[in-house]
Protein backbone atom coordinates (compact mmCIF):
# COMPACT_ATOMS: atom_id res chain seq x y z
CA UNK A 1 0.00 0.00 0.00
CA UNK A 2 1.06 3.23 -1.57
CA UNK A 3 0.55 6.46 0.30
CA UNK A 4 1.55 9.88 -0.92
CA UNK A 5 0.83 13.29 0.46
CA UNK A 6 2.41 16.71 -0.12
CA UNK A 7 0.86 19.35 1.69
CA UNK A 8 1.60 22.24 3.76
CA UNK A 9 0.49 20.97 7.07
CA UNK A 10 3.25 19.28 9.58
CA UNK A 11 2.57 15.44 10.02
CA UNK A 12 3.27 12.91 13.04
CA UNK A 13 5.61 10.58 12.37
CA UNK A 14 4.50 8.04 15.28
CA UNK A 15 1.38 7.99 13.72
CA UNK A 16 2.47 7.27 10.31
CA UNK A 17 4.61 4.36 11.66
CA UNK A 18 1.75 3.31 13.85
CA UNK A 19 -0.49 3.08 10.80
CA UNK A 20 2.19 0.96 8.47
CA UNK A 21 3.06 -1.27 11.91
CA UNK A 22 -0.37 -1.67 11.63
CA UNK A 23 -0.05 -4.28 8.48
CA UNK A 24 1.70 -6.76 10.66
CA UNK A 25 5.31 -6.71 8.59
CA UNK A 26 7.61 -6.30 11.97
CA UNK A 27 10.13 -4.35 10.39
CA UNK A 28 9.07 -0.95 10.36
CA UNK A 29 11.99 2.30 9.18
CA UNK A 30 11.07 5.79 8.66
CA UNK A 31 13.21 8.79 8.50
CA UNK A 32 12.41 12.05 8.70
CA UNK A 33 14.22 15.48 7.24
CA UNK A 34 13.76 18.58 9.05
CA UNK A 35 15.06 22.23 8.63
CA UNK A 36 18.53 22.52 10.10
CA UNK A 37 19.62 26.00 11.84
CA UNK A 38 23.09 26.65 11.16
CA UNK A 39 22.63 29.94 13.16
CA UNK A 40 22.16 31.81 9.56
CA UNK A 41 19.24 30.14 9.22
CA UNK A 42 15.85 31.39 9.28
CA UNK A 43 13.84 29.31 7.24
CA UNK A 44 13.47 27.82 4.41
CA UNK A 45 10.97 28.41 1.17
CA UNK A 46 10.00 24.89 -0.34
CA UNK A 47 8.42 25.06 -3.93
CA UNK A 48 7.34 22.15 -6.06
CA UNK A 49 5.74 21.64 -9.10
CA UNK A 50 1.99 20.41 -8.15
CA UNK A 51 1.31 18.43 -11.37
CA UNK A 52 4.35 16.44 -11.25
CA UNK A 53 5.06 15.86 -7.58
CA UNK A 54 2.83 12.89 -6.75
CA UNK A 55 3.59 11.33 -9.42
CA UNK A 56 7.49 11.89 -9.02
CA UNK A 57 6.74 10.30 -5.54
CA UNK A 58 4.51 7.89 -6.80
CA UNK A 59 7.01 6.47 -9.54
CA UNK A 60 9.83 6.79 -7.30
CA UNK A 61 7.62 4.50 -3.90
CA UNK A 62 6.65 1.73 -7.32
CA UNK A 63 10.68 1.22 -8.27
CA UNK A 64 10.98 0.85 -4.31
CA UNK A 65 8.16 -1.70 -4.20
CA UNK A 66 9.16 -3.75 -6.74
CA UNK A 67 13.05 -3.98 -5.83
CA UNK A 68 11.96 -4.77 -1.88
CA UNK A 69 8.97 -7.21 -0.65
CA UNK A 70 7.14 -4.27 1.28
CA UNK A 71 3.73 -4.66 2.80
CA UNK A 72 3.38 -0.63 2.81
CA UNK A 73 5.47 2.87 1.96
CA UNK A 74 4.46 6.28 3.75
CA UNK A 75 5.87 9.38 1.87
CA UNK A 76 5.15 12.73 3.12
CA UNK A 77 6.73 16.20 1.87
CA UNK A 78 5.76 19.71 3.42
CA UNK A 79 5.81 22.39 1.00
CA UNK A 80 5.40 26.41 1.47
CA UNK A 81 7.47 28.48 4.44
CA UNK A 82 9.26 26.10 7.13
CA UNK A 83 10.79 27.46 10.29
CA UNK A 84 14.21 26.13 11.80
CA UNK A 85 13.38 23.03 13.09
CA UNK A 86 10.19 21.67 11.64
CA UNK A 87 9.57 18.21 9.11
CA UNK A 88 10.60 18.69 5.49
CA UNK A 89 9.91 14.93 5.02
CA UNK A 90 8.92 11.34 5.78
CA UNK A 91 9.54 8.09 4.25
CA UNK A 92 8.17 4.90 5.92
CA UNK A 93 8.40 1.68 4.83
CA UNK A 94 7.03 -1.96 6.02
CA UNK A 95 8.47 -5.28 5.65
CA UNK A 96 9.01 -8.63 7.09
CA UNK A 97 12.62 -8.37 7.36
CA UNK A 98 14.82 -5.30 8.69
CA UNK A 99 17.23 -5.04 6.00
CA UNK A 100 14.12 -4.60 3.52
CA UNK A 101 12.72 -1.59 5.38
CA UNK A 102 15.74 -0.28 5.85
CA UNK A 103 17.15 -0.52 2.44
CA UNK A 104 14.09 0.78 0.53
CA UNK A 105 13.71 3.85 3.16
CA UNK A 106 17.36 4.97 2.35
CA UNK A 107 16.52 3.88 -1.48
CA UNK A 108 13.51 6.87 -1.58
CA UNK A 109 15.19 9.18 0.46
CA UNK A 110 17.94 8.92 -1.82
CA UNK A 111 15.72 9.09 -5.21
CA UNK A 112 13.99 11.96 -3.66
CA UNK A 113 16.85 14.45 -3.55
CA UNK A 114 17.40 13.82 -7.15
CA UNK A 115 14.11 13.30 -8.79
CA UNK A 116 11.17 14.77 -6.76
CA UNK A 117 10.25 18.04 -8.41
CA UNK A 118 10.83 19.99 -5.03
CA UNK A 119 13.16 23.35 -4.55
CA UNK A 120 14.67 24.86 -1.73
CA UNK A 121 15.47 28.51 -1.21
CA UNK A 122 16.78 29.69 2.11
CA UNK A 123 15.73 32.34 4.10
CA UNK A 124 18.46 34.32 6.23
CA UNK A 125 18.07 35.91 9.67
CA UNK A 126 19.54 39.17 7.51
CA UNK A 127 16.78 38.62 5.03
CA UNK A 128 18.97 37.56 1.92
CA UNK A 129 17.66 34.26 0.13
CA UNK A 130 19.56 32.00 -1.85
CA UNK A 131 18.20 29.17 -3.64
CA UNK A 132 19.69 26.00 -2.94
CA UNK A 133 22.23 24.01 -5.20
CA UNK A 134 22.30 20.54 -5.95
CA UNK A 135 24.86 18.82 -3.97
CA UNK A 136 27.35 16.15 -5.73
CA UNK A 137 26.42 14.17 -2.24
CA UNK A 138 23.46 13.49 -3.10
CA UNK A 139 23.99 12.71 -6.81
CA UNK A 140 26.12 10.03 -5.34
CA UNK A 141 24.21 8.51 -3.07
CA UNK A 142 21.27 8.26 -5.79
CA UNK A 143 23.82 6.56 -8.58
CA UNK A 144 24.73 4.07 -5.63
CA UNK A 145 21.36 1.97 -6.06
CA UNK A 146 22.33 1.79 -9.92
CA UNK A 147 25.28 -0.41 -9.47
CA UNK B 1 -2.13 23.22 -37.42
CA UNK B 2 0.17 24.76 -35.28
CA UNK B 3 1.05 22.72 -31.50
CA UNK B 4 0.42 24.75 -28.09
CA UNK B 5 2.58 24.31 -25.69
CA UNK B 6 2.38 25.35 -21.76
CA UNK B 7 5.91 26.42 -21.16
CA UNK B 8 6.19 26.67 -17.43
CA UNK B 9 8.75 27.26 -14.87
CA UNK B 10 10.31 26.92 -11.54
CA UNK B 11 12.79 28.18 -9.11
CA UNK B 12 15.02 30.62 -9.83
CA UNK B 13 13.72 29.92 -13.96
CA UNK B 14 10.69 31.39 -12.94
CA UNK B 15 11.73 34.37 -10.69
CA UNK B 16 14.34 35.88 -13.63
CA UNK B 17 11.64 34.82 -16.07
CA UNK B 18 9.13 37.48 -14.07
CA UNK B 19 6.14 34.45 -14.74
CA UNK B 20 5.44 31.15 -14.16
CA UNK B 21 4.36 30.09 -17.39
CA UNK B 22 4.16 30.77 -21.00
CA UNK B 23 1.11 29.24 -23.99
CA UNK B 24 3.43 29.19 -27.10
CA UNK B 25 2.44 27.85 -30.51
CA UNK B 26 5.22 25.56 -31.37
CA UNK B 27 6.91 26.56 -35.01
CA UNK B 28 7.01 24.10 -37.59
CA UNK B 29 10.45 23.56 -37.35
CA UNK B 30 10.45 23.14 -33.81
CA UNK B 31 10.43 19.34 -32.80
CA UNK B 32 12.59 18.73 -29.57
CA UNK B 33 13.40 20.22 -26.52
CA UNK B 34 16.61 22.08 -27.19
CA UNK B 35 14.75 23.67 -30.11
CA UNK B 36 12.08 25.14 -28.14
CA UNK B 37 14.48 26.80 -26.03
CA UNK B 38 16.35 28.10 -28.85
CA UNK B 39 13.25 29.43 -30.02
CA UNK B 40 12.39 31.02 -26.77
CA UNK B 41 15.44 32.68 -26.44
CA UNK B 42 15.25 34.40 -30.32
CA UNK B 43 12.39 35.98 -29.30
CA UNK B 44 13.37 37.59 -25.66
CA UNK B 45 17.30 38.67 -24.25
CA UNK B 46 15.73 37.55 -21.02
CA UNK B 47 14.80 33.78 -22.16
CA UNK B 48 18.44 34.06 -23.85
CA UNK B 49 20.16 34.76 -20.81
CA UNK B 50 18.39 32.81 -18.26
CA UNK B 51 18.72 29.41 -20.42
CA UNK B 52 22.24 30.80 -21.18
CA UNK B 53 24.08 27.18 -19.76
CA UNK B 54 21.61 24.52 -19.94
CA UNK B 55 23.91 22.38 -17.81
CA UNK B 56 22.26 24.21 -15.10
CA UNK B 57 18.46 23.22 -16.34
CA UNK B 58 16.22 20.08 -15.87
CA UNK B 59 13.41 19.61 -18.01
CA UNK B 60 10.31 17.60 -18.00
CA UNK B 61 7.76 16.97 -20.76
CA UNK B 62 4.55 15.98 -19.59
CA UNK B 63 5.46 15.45 -16.00
CA UNK B 64 8.59 13.44 -17.30
CA UNK B 65 11.98 13.87 -16.59
CA UNK B 66 13.54 14.33 -20.27
CA UNK B 67 16.56 15.10 -21.79
CA UNK B 68 17.23 18.44 -24.95
CA UNK B 69 17.05 16.01 -27.68
CA UNK B 70 13.73 14.20 -26.56
CA UNK B 71 11.26 15.02 -29.31
CA UNK B 72 8.03 17.15 -28.01
CA UNK B 73 5.71 14.53 -29.90
CA UNK B 74 2.38 15.72 -28.78
CA UNK B 75 3.15 16.71 -25.33
CA UNK B 76 1.59 19.67 -23.88
CA UNK B 77 3.37 20.70 -21.13
CA UNK B 78 6.92 21.50 -20.69
CA UNK B 79 8.77 22.43 -17.82
CA UNK B 80 12.10 23.95 -17.13
CA UNK B 81 13.55 24.40 -13.97
CA UNK B 82 17.33 23.83 -12.21
CA UNK B 83 18.07 20.67 -10.70
CA UNK B 84 15.62 19.46 -8.01
CA UNK B 85 16.36 20.38 -4.08
CA UNK B 86 13.96 18.96 -1.84
CA UNK B 87 13.75 15.86 0.70
CA UNK C 1 23.21 11.85 24.02
CA UNK C 2 22.33 8.06 24.67
CA UNK C 3 18.99 7.16 25.60
CA UNK C 4 18.87 3.53 26.66
CA UNK C 5 15.64 1.75 28.29
CA UNK C 6 14.74 -1.69 28.78
CA UNK C 7 10.93 -2.16 30.13
CA UNK C 8 7.67 -4.00 29.84
CA UNK C 9 5.69 -0.92 29.30
CA UNK C 10 4.92 0.29 25.18
CA UNK C 11 6.89 3.05 23.94
CA UNK C 12 5.64 5.76 21.43
CA UNK C 13 7.83 6.06 18.30
CA UNK C 14 6.45 9.81 17.63
CA UNK C 15 7.66 10.71 20.86
CA UNK C 16 11.19 9.22 20.63
CA UNK C 17 11.63 10.60 17.13
CA UNK C 18 10.61 14.22 18.13
CA UNK C 19 12.64 13.87 21.58
CA UNK C 20 16.34 13.16 18.96
CA UNK C 21 14.93 15.87 16.50
CA UNK C 22 14.65 18.59 18.64
CA UNK C 23 18.26 18.07 18.99
CA UNK C 24 17.97 19.81 15.42
CA UNK C 25 20.55 17.74 13.59
CA UNK C 26 18.11 17.40 10.49
CA UNK C 27 18.38 13.76 9.66
CA UNK C 28 16.73 11.41 11.88
CA UNK C 29 16.23 7.70 11.13
CA UNK C 30 14.22 5.24 13.13
CA UNK C 31 13.63 1.48 13.07
CA UNK C 32 10.36 -0.10 15.03
CA UNK C 33 10.24 -4.16 15.28
CA UNK C 34 7.00 -5.76 15.96
CA UNK C 35 6.14 -9.38 17.29
CA UNK C 36 4.93 -10.43 13.53
CA UNK C 37 2.40 -13.25 13.67
CA UNK C 38 2.01 -15.88 11.37
CA UNK C 39 -1.28 -17.35 11.93
CA UNK C 40 0.64 -19.94 14.56
CA UNK C 41 2.27 -17.05 16.90
CA UNK C 42 0.66 -16.27 20.02
CA UNK C 43 2.79 -14.54 21.85
CA UNK C 44 6.52 -14.13 22.61
CA UNK C 45 7.98 -13.75 25.73
CA UNK C 46 11.11 -11.66 25.73
CA UNK C 47 13.62 -12.88 28.73
CA UNK C 48 16.98 -11.04 29.48
CA UNK C 49 19.65 -10.46 32.12
CA UNK C 50 19.19 -7.27 33.50
CA UNK C 51 22.76 -6.93 35.29
CA UNK C 52 24.11 -7.15 31.69
CA UNK C 53 21.08 -5.66 29.26
CA UNK C 54 21.57 -2.48 29.51
CA UNK C 55 25.72 -2.05 29.58
CA UNK C 56 25.49 -3.91 26.40
CA UNK C 57 23.44 -1.64 24.61
CA UNK C 58 25.18 1.36 25.73
CA UNK C 59 28.49 -0.45 24.94
CA UNK C 60 26.50 -0.67 20.99
CA UNK C 61 25.36 2.74 21.36
CA UNK C 62 29.11 3.81 21.95
CA UNK C 63 30.28 2.06 18.95
CA UNK C 64 28.44 4.24 16.64
CA UNK C 65 28.88 7.11 18.30
CA UNK C 66 32.34 6.45 17.35
CA UNK C 67 31.52 5.49 13.80
CA UNK C 68 28.93 8.45 12.87
CA UNK C 69 29.11 11.67 14.29
CA UNK C 70 25.44 11.58 15.93
CA UNK C 71 23.25 13.77 17.79
CA UNK C 72 21.59 11.37 19.73
CA UNK C 73 20.67 7.74 20.34
CA UNK C 74 17.47 6.11 21.93
CA UNK C 75 17.06 2.56 22.23
CA UNK C 76 14.70 0.86 23.80
CA UNK C 77 14.06 -2.48 24.24
CA UNK C 78 11.07 -4.48 25.33
CA UNK C 79 11.00 -7.45 27.93
CA UNK C 80 7.91 -9.53 29.48
CA UNK C 81 5.55 -10.78 27.03
CA UNK C 82 4.19 -9.26 24.24
CA UNK C 83 0.89 -10.09 21.82
CA UNK C 84 1.64 -10.12 18.22
CA UNK C 85 1.46 -7.07 16.62
CA UNK C 86 2.97 -5.33 19.97
CA UNK C 87 6.07 -3.42 19.48
CA UNK C 88 9.24 -4.84 20.58
CA UNK C 89 12.57 -2.45 20.10
CA UNK C 90 13.20 1.12 18.80
CA UNK C 91 16.26 2.25 17.60
CA UNK C 92 15.79 5.86 16.47
CA UNK C 93 19.21 8.24 15.71
CA UNK C 94 20.02 11.92 14.80
CA UNK C 95 22.59 13.68 12.69
CA UNK C 96 23.00 16.13 10.22
CA UNK C 97 23.35 13.53 7.47
CA UNK C 98 20.65 11.28 6.41
CA UNK C 99 23.22 8.36 5.34
CA UNK C 100 25.27 8.27 8.85
CA UNK C 101 21.49 8.58 10.47
CA UNK C 102 20.29 5.52 8.24
CA UNK C 103 23.59 3.78 8.49
CA UNK C 104 24.29 3.89 12.50
CA UNK C 105 20.40 3.14 12.86
CA UNK C 106 20.90 0.01 10.86
CA UNK C 107 24.54 -0.90 12.67
CA UNK C 108 22.55 -0.40 16.10
CA UNK C 109 20.11 -3.17 14.95
CA UNK C 110 22.18 -5.53 13.50
CA UNK C 111 24.82 -5.62 16.60
CA UNK C 112 21.46 -5.65 19.11
CA UNK C 113 20.67 -8.99 17.34
CA UNK C 114 23.84 -10.78 17.89
CA UNK C 115 25.61 -9.08 21.44
CA UNK C 116 22.59 -7.40 23.48
CA UNK C 117 21.49 -10.64 25.96
CA UNK C 118 17.78 -10.89 25.18
CA UNK C 119 16.55 -14.14 24.40
CA UNK C 120 12.86 -14.71 22.64
CA UNK C 121 10.40 -18.12 23.51
CA UNK C 122 7.57 -18.47 21.17
CA UNK C 123 4.34 -18.92 22.82
CA UNK C 124 1.75 -20.54 20.05
CA UNK C 125 -1.69 -20.55 19.44
CA UNK C 126 -1.92 -24.23 20.76
CA UNK C 127 0.04 -23.66 23.75
CA UNK C 128 3.32 -25.26 22.85
CA UNK C 129 6.62 -22.92 23.66
CA UNK C 130 9.77 -22.90 21.60
CA UNK C 131 12.44 -21.02 22.39
CA UNK C 132 13.80 -18.95 18.72
CA UNK C 133 17.38 -20.06 17.64
CA UNK C 134 19.50 -17.65 16.15
CA UNK C 135 19.82 -17.14 12.66
CA UNK C 136 22.19 -16.87 10.02
CA UNK C 137 21.19 -13.81 8.16
CA UNK C 138 21.48 -11.81 12.11
CA UNK C 139 25.40 -13.24 11.79
CA UNK C 140 25.73 -12.16 8.59
CA UNK C 141 24.17 -8.66 9.14
CA UNK C 142 26.22 -8.15 12.18
CA UNK C 143 29.56 -9.54 10.11
CA UNK C 144 28.96 -7.14 7.76
CA UNK C 145 30.06 -3.89 9.84
CA UNK C 146 33.41 -5.96 10.14
CA UNK C 147 34.72 -5.92 6.76
CA UNK D 1 41.08 -18.35 50.19
CA UNK D 2 38.49 -20.36 48.15
CA UNK D 3 36.79 -17.75 45.30
CA UNK D 4 32.72 -17.75 45.23
CA UNK D 5 31.33 -17.39 41.52
CA UNK D 6 27.78 -16.83 40.71
CA UNK D 7 26.66 -18.69 38.35
CA UNK D 8 23.61 -17.46 36.49
CA UNK D 9 21.68 -19.42 33.95
CA UNK D 10 18.96 -17.90 31.37
CA UNK D 11 16.22 -18.97 28.62
CA UNK D 12 17.08 -22.96 27.92
CA UNK D 13 19.72 -23.14 30.15
CA UNK D 14 18.02 -21.94 33.19
CA UNK D 15 14.94 -24.02 32.17
CA UNK D 16 16.49 -27.38 31.94
CA UNK D 17 19.00 -26.87 35.58
CA UNK D 18 15.70 -26.22 36.88
CA UNK D 19 16.84 -22.76 38.64
CA UNK D 20 18.33 -19.20 37.62
CA UNK D 21 21.76 -19.35 39.49
CA UNK D 22 24.06 -21.18 41.47
CA UNK D 23 26.97 -19.98 43.73
CA UNK D 24 29.75 -22.20 43.56
CA UNK D 25 32.90 -22.67 45.51
CA UNK D 26 35.65 -22.33 42.36
CA UNK D 27 38.18 -25.36 42.74
CA UNK D 28 41.96 -24.23 42.80
CA UNK D 29 42.76 -25.56 39.89
CA UNK D 30 39.50 -23.99 37.49
CA UNK D 31 41.26 -21.11 35.55
CA UNK D 32 39.10 -20.95 32.61
CA UNK D 33 35.60 -20.46 31.93
CA UNK D 34 35.89 -24.20 30.29
CA UNK D 35 37.19 -25.16 33.66
CA UNK D 36 34.34 -24.19 35.74
CA UNK D 37 31.85 -25.94 33.21
CA UNK D 38 34.13 -29.37 33.69
CA UNK D 39 33.62 -28.79 37.29
CA UNK D 40 30.13 -28.43 37.10
CA UNK D 41 29.63 -31.26 34.87
CA UNK D 42 31.43 -33.20 36.82
CA UNK D 43 29.24 -32.80 40.15
CA UNK D 44 25.92 -33.68 38.38
CA UNK D 45 24.34 -35.11 35.31
CA UNK D 46 22.02 -32.63 34.96
CA UNK D 47 25.02 -29.74 34.07
CA UNK D 48 26.88 -32.58 31.97
CA UNK D 49 23.91 -33.05 29.45
CA UNK D 50 22.57 -29.54 29.39
CA UNK D 51 27.09 -28.81 28.73
CA UNK D 52 27.30 -31.47 26.16
CA UNK D 53 27.25 -29.10 23.24
CA UNK D 54 29.33 -26.32 23.76
CA UNK D 55 28.75 -24.82 20.17
CA UNK D 56 25.32 -23.82 21.28
CA UNK D 57 25.79 -21.79 24.53
CA UNK D 58 27.62 -18.88 25.05
CA UNK D 59 29.46 -17.28 27.68
CA UNK D 60 29.73 -13.83 29.79
CA UNK D 61 32.24 -12.92 32.55
CA UNK D 62 31.13 -9.93 35.05
CA UNK D 63 28.67 -8.95 32.04
CA UNK D 64 31.15 -9.23 29.18
CA UNK D 65 30.98 -11.67 26.65
CA UNK D 66 33.89 -14.10 26.94
CA UNK D 67 35.16 -17.44 24.97
CA UNK D 68 35.67 -20.61 26.70
CA UNK D 69 39.48 -20.17 27.64
CA UNK D 70 39.27 -16.91 29.11
CA UNK D 71 40.25 -16.78 32.36
CA UNK D 72 38.45 -15.74 35.68
CA UNK D 73 40.23 -14.10 37.19
CA UNK D 74 39.03 -12.09 40.31
CA UNK D 75 35.26 -12.32 38.28
CA UNK D 76 32.27 -12.04 40.37
CA UNK D 77 29.35 -13.83 37.85
CA UNK D 78 29.71 -16.14 35.02
CA UNK D 79 26.58 -16.77 32.72
CA UNK D 80 25.90 -19.44 30.87
CA UNK D 81 23.19 -18.96 28.05
CA UNK D 82 22.50 -19.79 24.27
CA UNK D 83 22.99 -17.33 21.41
CA UNK D 84 20.95 -13.98 22.08
CA UNK D 85 17.74 -13.53 19.84
CA UNK D 86 16.62 -9.89 21.05
CA UNK D 87 15.77 -7.20 18.46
Amino acid sequence: MISIAVQENDFESGTEINRLSAMGGGAISSFVGQVRGDGKLRALELEHYPAMTEKALRKIAVKASEQWALHGITIIHRVGRLQVGEQIVLVCTCSDHRQAAIEACSYIMDQLKTVAPFWKKEILQDGTENWVEERQSDLDAAQYWKN
Amino acid sequence: MSHQLNVVYFSWVKERIGRDQDIIDCPENAETVAQILEFLQSKDAVYQEVFADLKKLRFALDQDFVGLETLLGSAKELAIFPPVTGG
